[in-house]
């Protein structure tokens, strides 16, 4: 018994988001809400970075378990954190921290009806705690409830904007999520049966190469790939994530299909690593080159900001998927390690801070012009210069431009790729760069150009100023982006040792 | 057992055409319907399998609470009577017929 | 399969692409045969973890094994389950009417004899029956789920008639909601501090303790099966003209 | 054969049922009503699974499935919800044009 896995910390990172969720119901329309949501989120902020500490501090690489209830594995449910969980809970408890501040002021009565605000804090931070509780989960049927948990709150997040679109969105992210999960649970009973246990590691154990396994491990990829949108199930992304409000879709994109991604690396590498086959892994590693180059194709040709950035997420997401096949390759057994998941960890982190921070920048330019058409952001970059930086600091992330965390993580992509003797994946992420850079561009360019007359027009109309917290938080973030790239080797050393311990 | 065996078959017999036709009726009202009466005989089954706390959960919430709210849902997207008659003055059949299948 | 959302009443039962009806059908036919081979190849692990929750079952508090899976060895799935249930709840509340009281009778001139006999005979007798499941879960098939789900169709009786109305979003309501979670959460963490461990009850206590968290849960469940339903009603019921239609009806 | 191998199929074939359903149907409501279906279908299964050994029944799938009803439920109310309120828009600007 270590100190980490004998404290309070662990179950209070899932608790503290659900007591403000309680607190944030219960106090409803009151002046004071938006600094209580701040000090909770700096509260489970400073948790976070405590339990990130103590579990690097003890240096024992190893997965550590935290038994509720006192039962122990099959009976009872345990928690488990290993490198990679950590990481993700860090994340989750950075960006919680920066959205919480930039919600504050997006939900005040400046910019939205405070209508809003009172169903938007109790179910952001029910998300939040379920992300928490999922990062943590080793019981295969407490992750079903997690999943739920999340998909439900995201879609009701997605409907908070109460339009026809942004309604029709949530509801077809709803289906899409609950077939999804039905799926999921399906592969559950299947495992269950020829199991006798629902904890992962004691699956693991006992997993082999036998058909209901397989079977299994079929229907979860599809729950899961339905969830996080890979190129041909994708079709529900870019309405939900366009049509929700803008630290909604900040979160969506950054965290919430990480999330299923997640699942579905512990399921692929640690759990059923017995039943994947390379023809699999190549598959899902198609699917994922076709993703970057249908996605990237959709955001070029988007008119919207929004649409645009939602697209990119579709792009994005398949360049992690390119991970399958080649740890395949890199290792020759299946497990969660070696230079192509340190690759994939590490664009997960970079996409979803420099994904955040495009959103929330977008939103300020919405905010600032009026409407999300590409066109009318001629110029803009006179008026609104920051957040015109800041969202070319997170293109450029995106693109992998060198002093970027975006650079870094495809770097290692590449080099995984040419070292395995796949060239072939070389050639899409490539054409992924050009295509990125070409959408991004697109905007940058309309954005700088200094065509004094359409420059004139939008500033005659008085268009409401973006608070400077909206403005500073998707600074920090891009500050964010940058730094993890110009420390690649610091980062590198942590999500190295992080690789090592994910494994079992 | 045989006899048992009978009744099994009769039963699981009329869950998959009551599932069929809980999705596929004519009418959304009678996928409903359908719909509950599928969640009863669903909650007769699992009391045949020894589950009878989930058999009384299913007859409460998965027949009872959900088939209030589909039905409250409905009523609430059907056309209601009154302004199908008011649309259709010229055509008094279809109105007919719209009530006839609709109530 | 979802890129059209079709809400139009009268629409066919069945999307006409035949591409999405071959691909389906082919889909679930091959589910179907693989999973039935499944069952019938695999002999599988023969009883679960059914010897180890029988020989746990005194440590537990209850003697019913559902229960005591539920509200004892995976406590912490309930916990989130209930807040599963409080999402949609605030998903669906309508955020107005903070300050009206919890709940308001409404004398009515026009009597529906079959509602009200409805009412005063059954809905209390649906109480009691709910009370005795949520007691009897300890020990037989019952418990909160099912009584929380059984007084909220009697209050969707109440609600039938409009002579009972409750107002949710009263601090009253939002505090019965959370309620559960609250307590759950509260007894959970505190016995970290007495047990050394999350939701690990005290075998002299853990039965009292089950039943009040299930006594808490079933106040909120009851709540917000009956706030799911009502979400659905009362818009109909402010709206006038919806209201002229019914009189006319 | 015994009859808890012959629910457990049942349940499949219910789950593959409702699977169709919600890719061919087109309402939403049916949509809705075939998630429903496929989750009576894993419930189903589930439950026979408890019950493979006929001398002892595992409670805890039990468990799960009375978990899966009420998140079940909570999903239909949400998306029920969602579709009455994109109707109830529908309808007002239908009224609006008119």
């Amino acid at each position: 018994m270590n100190e980490l896995s004998s404290s309070l910390l662990l179950p209070a990172i899932v608790f503290l988001p659900l007591l403000a969720a309680i607190i944030a119901f219960l106090i409803g329309r009151n002046q004071l809400q938006g600094r209580i949501n701040i000090c909770f989120s700096l509260a489970q902020f400073l948790l976070v970075v405590l339990t990130t500490l103590l579990f690097l501090h003890e240096q024992t690489y190893q997965s550590e378990r935290y038994v509720i209830g006192g039962w122990g594995a099959p009976l009872g449910i345990d928690l488990i954190v290993d490198g990679f969980s950590i990481l993700m809970i860090a994340l989750t408890g950075l960006l919680t921290l920066l959205i919480t501040l930039y919600s504050a002021s997006y939900f005040s009565d400046k910019y939205s009806a405070s209508e809003k605000s009172l169903r938007f804090w109790p179910l952001w931070w029910l998300l939040i705690s379920g992300l928490n509780a999922l990062f943590m989960s080793a019981d295969a049927f407490n992750i079903y409830v997690c999943l739920e948990i999340i998909g439900l709150s995201a879609a009701a997040l997605v409907a908070l904007q109460g339009s026809r679109a942004a309604l029709e969105a949530a509801l077809r992210y709803l289906l899409v999520g609950l077939l999804g999960s039905l799926f999921y649970l399906f592969a559950i009973a299947i495992l269950y049966r020829s199991h006798g246990t629902l904890d992962l590691m004691q699956i693991a154990e006992t997993a082999n190469h036998s058909f209901p396994d397989k079977v299994a491990m079929i229907l979860i990829t599809i729950g899961l790939l339905l969830k996080i949108a890979l190129f041909p199930l994708h079709f529900w992304l870019p309405p939900a994530h366009a049509n929700a409000p803008t630290p909604v879709s900040a979160i969506l994109s950054a965290l919430v299909v990480k999330a299923s991604l997640y699942i579905l690396i512990k399921f692929w590498f640690d759990v059923l690593g017995a039943t994947i086959t390379l023809g699999a892994s190549q598959m899902l590693g198609a699917l994922g080159g076709a993703g970057i180059i249908y996605g990237s194709w959709c955001a070029f040709r988007a008119t919207q900001l929004k649409v645009l950035i939602a697209y990119s997420t579709v792009a994005q997401l398949g360049y992690i998927f390119l991970l399958f096949p080649l740890s395949e390759y890199s290792m020759g057994v299946s497990s969660f390690t070696g230079s192509a998941s340190q690759a994939a960890v590490y664009f997960i982190v970079a996409h979803a801070c420099a994904k955040a921070a495009m959103f929330l920048a977008a939103g300020n330019l919405i905010l600032a012009q009026g409407n999300g058409e590409i066109a009318q952001l001629k110029g803009i970059a006179v008026r609104e210069p920051l957040n015109v930086l800041v969202f070319a600091v997170a293109g450029i992330s995106l693109i992998g431009l060198p002093p970027s965390a975006g650079f870094i993580a495809k770097w290692l992509l590449l080099t995984t790729a040419i070292e395995s003797g796949q060239w072939w994946w070389v050639i899409v992420v490539i054409i992924g760069g050009l295509l990125g850079a070409m959408y991004l561009f697109k905007v940058l360019s309309l954005a700088f150009s200094t065509d004094p007359a359409v420059v004139e027009s939008p500033t005659s109309k008085s268009t409401p100023q973006v608070s400077n917290v909206m403005t500073t938080v998707a600074l920090i973030l891009a500050l964010i982006t940058l730094a993890l790239g110009f420390n690649a080797e610091f980062i590198l050393n942590i999500s190295n040792t992080v690789s090592e311990v994910s494994g079992i | 057992m045989s006899l048992v065996m009978i009744f099994d078959a009769l039963l699981i017999f009329s869950m998959f055409t009551l599932g069929w036709m809980s999705i596929f009726s004519l009418s959304l009202f009678r996928c409903i319907v359908f719909f509950v009466c599928l969640g009863l005989l669903a909650a007769i089954a699992w009391g045949r399998l020894g589950a009878f706390d989930v058999a009384i959960a299913e007859a409460a919430i998965g027949a009872g609470i959900t088939g209030a709210l589909l039905l409250a849902a409905w009523n609430r997207i059907r056309p209601h009577r009154t302004k199908a008659i008011e649309l259709n003055v010229t055509n008094a059949k279809t109105s007919q017929k719209d009530t006839t299948e609709h109530v | 399969m979802f890129n059209t959302l079709n809400i139009e009443y009268d629409s066919p039962a069945v999307d006409k692409s035949a591409l999405s009806l071959i691909a389906s059908v082919l889909v679930a036919g091959f589910l179907l045969a693989v999973t039935i081979t499944i069952v019938l190849s695999d002999k599988g692990h023969n009883t679960g973890l059914a010897p180890l929750i029988t020989q746990n079952i005194e440590l537990s508090g209850v003697t019913n094994p559902v229960t005591a899976v539920l509200l004892n060895f995976r406590a912490y799935d309930t916990l989130l389950e209930i807040a599963v249930l409080l999402v949609v709840v605030l998903a669906i509340l309508p955020t107005r009417d903070h300050h009206a009281p919890f709940f308001k009778r409404i004398v009515v001139s026009k009597k529906n004899l079959v509602l009200s006999a409805l009412q005063r005979w059954i809905a209390p007798a649906v109480v009691v029956f709910a009370g005795y499941l949520l007691w009897a879960g300890a020990h037989q098939p019952g418990g909160a789920f099912q009584a929380g789900a059984l007084l909220a169709g009697a209050s969707v009786l109440m609600f039938q008639s409009d002579t009972y109305q409750v107002n949710y979003t009263s601090l009253m309501a939002r505090v019965l909601l959370v309620l559960s979670l609250v307590v759950f959460i509260t007894i959970g963490t505190a016995l970290i501090y007495f047990e050394g461990s999350l939701l690990t009850y005290p075998l002299a206590f853990s039965g009292l303790l089950i039943l009040l968290i299930e006594t808490c849960a079933t106040v909120s469940i009851t709540l917000a099966l009956a706030s799911l339903y009502s979400s659905f009603i009362v818009s109909e019921n402010t709206s006038v003209t919806d209201n002229k239609h019914r009189t006319i009806k | 054969m015994t009859s808890a191998l012959l629910y457990a199929i049942a349940g499949l074939a219910l789950f593959a049922i409702g699977f169709f359903g919600v890719v061919v149907a087109s309402h939403v409501m049916r949509k809705i009503l075939a998630l429903n279906v496929m989750g009576v279908g894993i419930f189903m299964f589930l439950i026979a699974c408890a019950k493979r050994n006929p001398l002892v029944v595992d409670p805890l799938p039990h468990a799960m499935v009375l978990t899966g009803i009420v998140i079940a439920v909570a999903g239909t109310a949400l998306a029920l919800n969602l579709m009455v309120r994109i109707h109830h828009i529908d309808q007002s600007s239908q009224e609006q044009s008119k």
